[in-house]
């Protein structure tokens, strides 16, 4: 195997935090995929740039996602990476594992790929980070088949335009805030739309991220286009003498929790903490600080927001509320029947490489909404449009005239 | 090795095994026992120090949770190392977080310290727990990708290197995230992070036109552009760029191969701070540019942790206590956030895109 | 009458009198004795009623304003009236403020009384000083502009009639502006009032295609729509309006008057609530449309009226001193608003232009 | 005179507030062109529309403006206001006027006009409602002669694409918390640019507008191009014995003060209050509530703000800052030659009918800072973009590569 001088990557190295060269080199150790993907690397570090190329689209049979096609600029430099695709494998929900499954994973990797993955991308998968063309299927089939009596089987994740990899928090499996069943939604919806998924036939990609409450551990509204948000509806329950233990530990409950609090709705006299649950608006600061003192009570759900995306073309979006409140139970049925019909319209709506967030801006919140069924409240918005420009349908304005006419029967004004 | 052992499976073999969507395998299959039990049960948590916290369930039941940075991009013996630690505390149970660090799940009190001591023996770095830098988001860069501007792996290493003890000690007054998109498509969405990188270029792209002609489609190069920089060129059977008009976003390269951003010399890394993703307290907010452009400089891209570091020392020693950095910036004001900072302010942080509108300000109240 | 009496001037006469570009007069000139002498050195201001206030001078020196509403349309006489009232109190002197009050100034302490007791008795009204209802800032409806889509003055005078008392005596949490525009232009500029009406078509405009060829350029009229709506009808020498792309702004018809947005039926009037124009404590704040149509019923507008009193009637009783209006629903929210009034929200309150974006709620947190 | 039966205008006599219909009746009695006026308003409340129409310019000789004309819809029914046009008159700074030059303003109004004015016009104009076209040169000669001794010498305000009549808050006259003389400003700024009002030669309108402190009571901040906002450098002074008044007559200073400061820059033990100037953002908020108490000191100026307009075509704009800070001295030189170097800037850069502030977000804010010679500071936004769309000039990445090189050479980054 050829053997690379890796000044630059050498001083990566260096240093307290977990070096991602060291990592490379483990596998170029044995690898000679990865043994070309170091001396690459190294070559972009000398040089200032990156030699990866765009490519056709690879993938394997029947699925038209999962595998990132990819091509070194410098196959004579370093033919072992020549290709060097990633397989996105979909990831078991709240990225829970066991050993078993994990080596058997990493054996596949290292057979057909370059020993080397992302734990985890972005998205979610687990990423094989470098393999050929003629991998792919072998990999599929091992990662897929059951003839065997065997721990692992897993698909691949999402890519192109496609549905792509849910992900959601740990939520009720390790935290105490779960407001509806995280892992299960997202294992469930995966499953329901396996066929989105693996067919892109979306105008462009489509994400769910399922976070059980406002914390939103797994960044949903800033990286999903359908972003479901843990909330409730009942008072915050408050056990006084663990606001006391939180004083004791040093806990200022005034600058702290009082003055923090968003609409202002809870009081401290030094005695009782009291909170207005009407004012409050959930938002978990005082809950995630007095955390042995308060919590939510009542009935359980989520907020569904829908449209986020990165800059490009008209600038980042992050997700908005469409459904304030859903309840979230399996089999999820009106969550899955809420995405078909997000789904037609956006398809009905939009041109190739239009995200669903996008086109809700061009088609006006309207028509999203009353495809998919959902009266306007305002909870929706922040605030009002500002501008004079407001369109009306006739039934609007025949509305109107109803309401009006009414008022000068009973001679009382309707709001 | 696989089920097949070392052997690859030939194309007739994968072709006979393949199953197709079968989706993602059960996670209660790999959740521990406790976990099971108390599955949605549990009743509070407890941070016992930057790398350790336990959870009491309403039964009394625990579960302790070490975590580990990775620097996400992983050898396969790293993570059969981890299953080893895994099998000998966690009965073979573990996980991942939603930003590449391992936690280790035990159930039993008495294994609490002995994992520790072999996790620090064998040189993992346990922490990122409470208030502190927790691992970065990133993306693949140099690595992987073919649109990177900078690279993702070196520029995080690089960085938490310098801020390590923010991950294993130093307390912050809130959770600080960071993160590191290495083109404007931002895979790393740092749009709503701390303080976060975002690797740009910066010089207009060349079009080799034969190619475009051949490989691309005019029409969707035309409509790649988000400031309709680009326009048809007939005479080429291609399309020329008005140079005025290109922020060089790398869109169009994107979508065609025929556009070339690329310049050694002059791709660069912008720092934006003041993002978050949760609704505690205020909204979810953007991150801003504060620096638009640092030269690349691997393998350590000194200028960008050294302003990195300075803000979050600044942070530190300015925020009050729960305060993410995009709210203390906004009790302060841009304008203090500068002077504090001595970070010079450039054309380039006041807005010229569709929202520009509102981020001018529209008062005389400000400070001096 | 005039310089020249009752007689009208010739054209000859005219342009051998006339001169350009001398400028409007020096308002020195016209300051009462004690301004001139105080000018710049005010110390302080006292309210001593609704329609009362005295500002006292480092000097030690006085000036008591007495304030009066008008209609802003007034007749000569009525002009004249004010003359004679000041004449005797005021030496002669006397100004308008920014929202058509009429302002009579005092030196003399012992005529605050006798001035107040005479414009009393004339039915003048005293009032719109301090925390209340000013004077309406409008603009020309029916009475004079072409493009009015409802009329200003008695819309303004039929809301004042049932306000008066918070012109008059009645204090709010602070002052509260109200405006009116008659069209889409909004001359009143009520965008940024507490609470104002703008009205609006609700139609799209019908385009007599023989006048527009005549008179108007279609390149302007086609760049006159804010929504892109109009676009060229070759066959006709015209223009087309697509329907679902207009919202009634009626541009085209400022642009050219071959547009007739006008429909008896659906003229109308929208509500906007929340904006303000000064820094104090806020940022200017845009108002935002709470209630998005309402017909026009001359000569009393009594749904415009009613909502306008209920929406004053709750923040009355529900804001804290000091908030102005959007202060207070901007603390509470909007969703809140909408429950307390019971006003319906409809599809048109959420935004669809431009800036929607930042419009949406972009967060699990909000009120129920 | 023909009698118009007026039911519904009628209505609107009735009631406490001053009644326009009562002011145009006033005006009826003695005036045909008022009677006419009448009888239109009245069929437009009877059949709820407007008939005034469109209508070819008018004006005085060597004016481009200062008129509008207007025209009946209906000149059988209504033959008085088959031409009916307004004639914008320039006020004098700050609507300060004597009963002489009014009563002299009324009677030309009356000989020429209708008998009715608005007092005043949106934009700051005494404006004669309804004249004919013939009538237009002897108002202007009667307005502007200086042949015989009379205390009246008015001019024609603004209309078109021109500047528009300047105005002012009565300021230093009859204000305590004026920053620089808004009234002699405003008088000879508008006597500066007499020519720019008189003769449409914009690509659209501009107004200035001049308030002495932020409390903004003409309102710039929303109804002018360019909005002149008082404003200080030093501490706010206090006067503590007053502050107590102000707490014996009722205010809590906690609650009203020290909590709505937007800045968190008061505080208030009961006995002391104390302002951290540093980090006062000069609101006015408590200056104005403690207006025994406290007082700006330090050097005077204002804040020039830019870009306000109306809703059509891109949305409403409100001015926004681009000069923090500048001294508003006679003769005013510096702001004279910054309105030419806007001005110009925006002739080059615009099309008809756009608005200066329009013309800066389709340039971009840096153009315009370039021309007027004006160097980026964050005084000027609230926060920076947030999309990674940045245009660089050849200069700034040179700028970029000198300090990198100085940080080289000596080993320091320069933040
Ligand atoms: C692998 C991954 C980055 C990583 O290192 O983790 C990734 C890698 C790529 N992304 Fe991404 N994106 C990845 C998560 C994201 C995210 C974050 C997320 O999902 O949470 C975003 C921002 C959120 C969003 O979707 O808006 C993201 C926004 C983009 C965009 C911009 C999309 C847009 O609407 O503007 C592109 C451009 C495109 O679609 O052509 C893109 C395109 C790409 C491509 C396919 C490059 C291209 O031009 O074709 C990259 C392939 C790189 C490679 O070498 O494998 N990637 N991409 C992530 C997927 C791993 C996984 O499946 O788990
Ligand atoms: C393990 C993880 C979820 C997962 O399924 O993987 C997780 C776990 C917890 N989060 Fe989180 N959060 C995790 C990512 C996030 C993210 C997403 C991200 O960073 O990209 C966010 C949103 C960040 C943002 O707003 O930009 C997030 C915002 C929070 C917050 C809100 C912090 C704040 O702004 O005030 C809390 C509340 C708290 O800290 O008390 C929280 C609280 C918690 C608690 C205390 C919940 C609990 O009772 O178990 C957990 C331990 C906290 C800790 O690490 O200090 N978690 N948490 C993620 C750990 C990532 C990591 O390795 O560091
Ligand atoms: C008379 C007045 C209303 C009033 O009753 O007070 C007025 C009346 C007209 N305005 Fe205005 N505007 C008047 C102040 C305003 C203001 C407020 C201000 O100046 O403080 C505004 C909003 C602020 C601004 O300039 O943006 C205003 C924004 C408009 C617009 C929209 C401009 C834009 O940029 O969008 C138009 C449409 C146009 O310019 O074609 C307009 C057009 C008109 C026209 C000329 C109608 C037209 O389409 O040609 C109106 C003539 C009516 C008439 O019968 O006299 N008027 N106009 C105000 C001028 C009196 C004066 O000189 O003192
Ligand atoms: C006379 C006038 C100026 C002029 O040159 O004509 C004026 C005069 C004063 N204003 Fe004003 N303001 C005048 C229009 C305005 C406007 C403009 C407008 O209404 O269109 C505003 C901005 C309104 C807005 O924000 O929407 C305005 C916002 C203020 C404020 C800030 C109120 C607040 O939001 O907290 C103050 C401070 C206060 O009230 O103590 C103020 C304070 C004052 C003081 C106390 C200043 C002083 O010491 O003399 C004056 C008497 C106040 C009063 O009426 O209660 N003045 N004031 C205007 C009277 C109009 C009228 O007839 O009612
Ligand atoms: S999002 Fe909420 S429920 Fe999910 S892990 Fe975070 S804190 Fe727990
Ligand atoms: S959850 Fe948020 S809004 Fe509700 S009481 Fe707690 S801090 Fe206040
Ligand atoms: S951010 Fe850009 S360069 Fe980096 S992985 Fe995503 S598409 Fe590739
Ligand atoms: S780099 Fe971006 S802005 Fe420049 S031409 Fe390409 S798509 Fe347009
Ligand atoms: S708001 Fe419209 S209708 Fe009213 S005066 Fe202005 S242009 Fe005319
Ligand atoms: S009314 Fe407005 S939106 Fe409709 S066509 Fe005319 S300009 Fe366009
Ligand atoms: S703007 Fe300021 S200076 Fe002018 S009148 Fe109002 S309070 Fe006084
Ligand atoms: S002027 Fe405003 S910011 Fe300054 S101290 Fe007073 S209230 Fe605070």
């Amino acid at each position: 195997m050829k053997k690379y001088e890796t000044p630059l990557l050498d001083e990566l190295e260096k240093g307290p935090f977990p070096s991602f060269v060291k990592e490379i080199k483990k596998a170029a150790a044995k690898n000679i995929m990865a043994n070309d993907e170091l001396g690459q690397v190294e070559y972009s570090y000398k040089t200032n740039r990156v030699y990866w190329k765009h490519g056709g689209i690879v993938g394997v049979l029947g699925y038209g996602g999962g595998i990132i096609g990819r091509y070194s600029m410098l196959p004579e430099m370093f033919p072992e990476v020549k290709f060097f695709h990633t397989v996105r494998v979909n990831q078991p929900s709240g990225w829970f594992y066991t050993t078993e499954v994990l080596r058997e994973l990493m054996d596949i990797c290292d057979k057909y790929g370059s020993g080397i993955c992302n734990f985890h991308g972005s998205t979610g998968d687990i990423i094989f980070l470098g393999t050929t063309t003629e991998n792919l299927e072998p990999i599929f089939a091992e990662l897929t088949s059951h003839e065997k009596p065997r721990h692992l089987r897993f698909d691949l994740g999402g890519s192109g335009s496609a549905l792509r990899t849910p992900s959601a928090c740990n939520g009720p499996a390790r935290c105490e805030w779960a407001n509806y069943d995280t892992l299960e939604a997202c294992h469930q919806i995966t499953h329901e739309f396996q066929d989105e998924i693996h067919r892109p036939a979306f105008n462009y990609k489509f994400k769910f991220k399922f976070a059980g409450c406002a914390c939103d551990c797994v960044a949903s509204i800033a990286r999903a286009d359908c972003s479901v948000i843990g909330t409730w509806k009942g008072p915050i329950l408050i056990d006084q003498d663990a606001v006391k233990w939180h004083e004791k530990k040093g806990m200022d409950i005034d600058r702290e929790i009082v003055r923090m609090c968003p609409t202002e709705c809870i009081s401290y006299d030094g005695k009782e903490l009291k909170i207005d649950n009407d004012e409050c608006n959930r938002c978990m600061h005082c809950i995630t600080r007095l955390h042995k003192a308060l919590k939510p009570s009542g009935e359980r759900g989520a907020t569904i927001c829908i449209g986020n995306k990165a800059p490009i073309v008209i600038g980042t979006i992050i997700s908005h509320v469409i459904i304030p409140f859903m309840k979230l139970e399996p089999p999820f049925t009106e969550f899955k029947e809420l995405a078909r019909k997000m789904w037609d319209w956006w398809d009905e709506h939009s041109k190739p490489r239009e995200r669903i967030g996008e086109v809700i801006e061009f088609q006006g919140m309207r028509s999203f909404l009353e495809a998919i069924g959902v009266e306007p409240i305002p909870q929706m918005i922040k605030e009002p449009r500002r501008d004079p420009f407001i369109f009306f349908k006739d039934e609007d304005i025949a509305r109107v005239k109803e309401v009006e006419e009414e008022e000068k029967r009973t001679g009382k004004i309707i709001f | 090795m696989g089920f097949y052992g070392d052997r690859k499976l030939t194309a007739e073999e994968a072709k006979k095994l393949r199953e197709t969507d079968i989706g993602p395998p059960y996670f209660r299959d790999f959740l521990p026992p406790v976990i099971k039990k108390n599955y949605g049960q549990w009743k509070e948590h407890d941070i016992l120090s930057a790398g350790l916290m336990v959870h009491t369930a309403e039964s009394g039941d625990k579960i302790w949770t070490i975590r580990v940075a990775t620097p996400r991009l992983i050898a396969t013996d790293t993570v059969r190392e981890a299953c080893d630690i895994a099998d000998k505390y966690c009965d073979g149970h573990l996980r991942w977080t939603s930003r590449n660090n391992i936690e280790f799940l035990v159930s039993d009190e008495k294994k609490v310290e002995p994992i520790q001591k072999e996790l620090k023996e064998r040189g993992f770095l346990m922490g990122g727990i409470g208030y502190r830098i927790s691992n970065v988001v990133h993306t693949q860069g140099w690595v992987h990708c073919h649109g990177a501007a900078t690279d993702a792996s070196g520029l995080v290493k690089s960085m938490m290197d310098e801020l390590a003890e923010y991950f294993t000690t130093k307390e912050l007054p809130n959770k600080l995230r960071l993160a590191v998109a290495c083109c404007p498509n931002m895979c790393g969405a740092v749009h709503c992070s701390d303080i976060a990188v975002v690797a740009i270029h910066t010089t207009v792209p060349i079009i080799d036109h034969d190619k475009l002609g051949k490989i691309c489609e005019i029409p969707t190069s035309i409509a790649s552009c988000p400031t309709k920089a680009i326009s048809p060129y007939p005479e080429k059977k291609s399309v020329k760029i008005k140079d005025e008009k290109c922020m060089y976003c790398g869109n169009c390269f994107t979508v065609c191969p025929a556009f070339d951003p690329f310049d050694t010399e002059r791709d660069g890394c912008a720092i934006v701070i003041g993002g978050k993703v949760n609704c505690l307290r205020t909204n979810t907010k953007f991150a801003r540019l504060v620096v638009p452009f640092i030269s690349n400089r691997p393998p350590r891209w000194p200028k960008v942790v050294a302003i990195i570091k300075h803000i979050i020392e600044l942070y530190a020693k300015h925020a009050r206590k729960h305060e993410r950095v995009g709210e203390w910036v906004d009790r302060i004001g841009w304008e203090r956030f500068f002077k504090l900072s001595g970070i010079t302010f450039t054309y380039q942080c006041i807005d010229d895109f569709t929202f520009m509108r509102d981020t001018f300000r529209n008062a005389s109240t400000f400070k001096w």
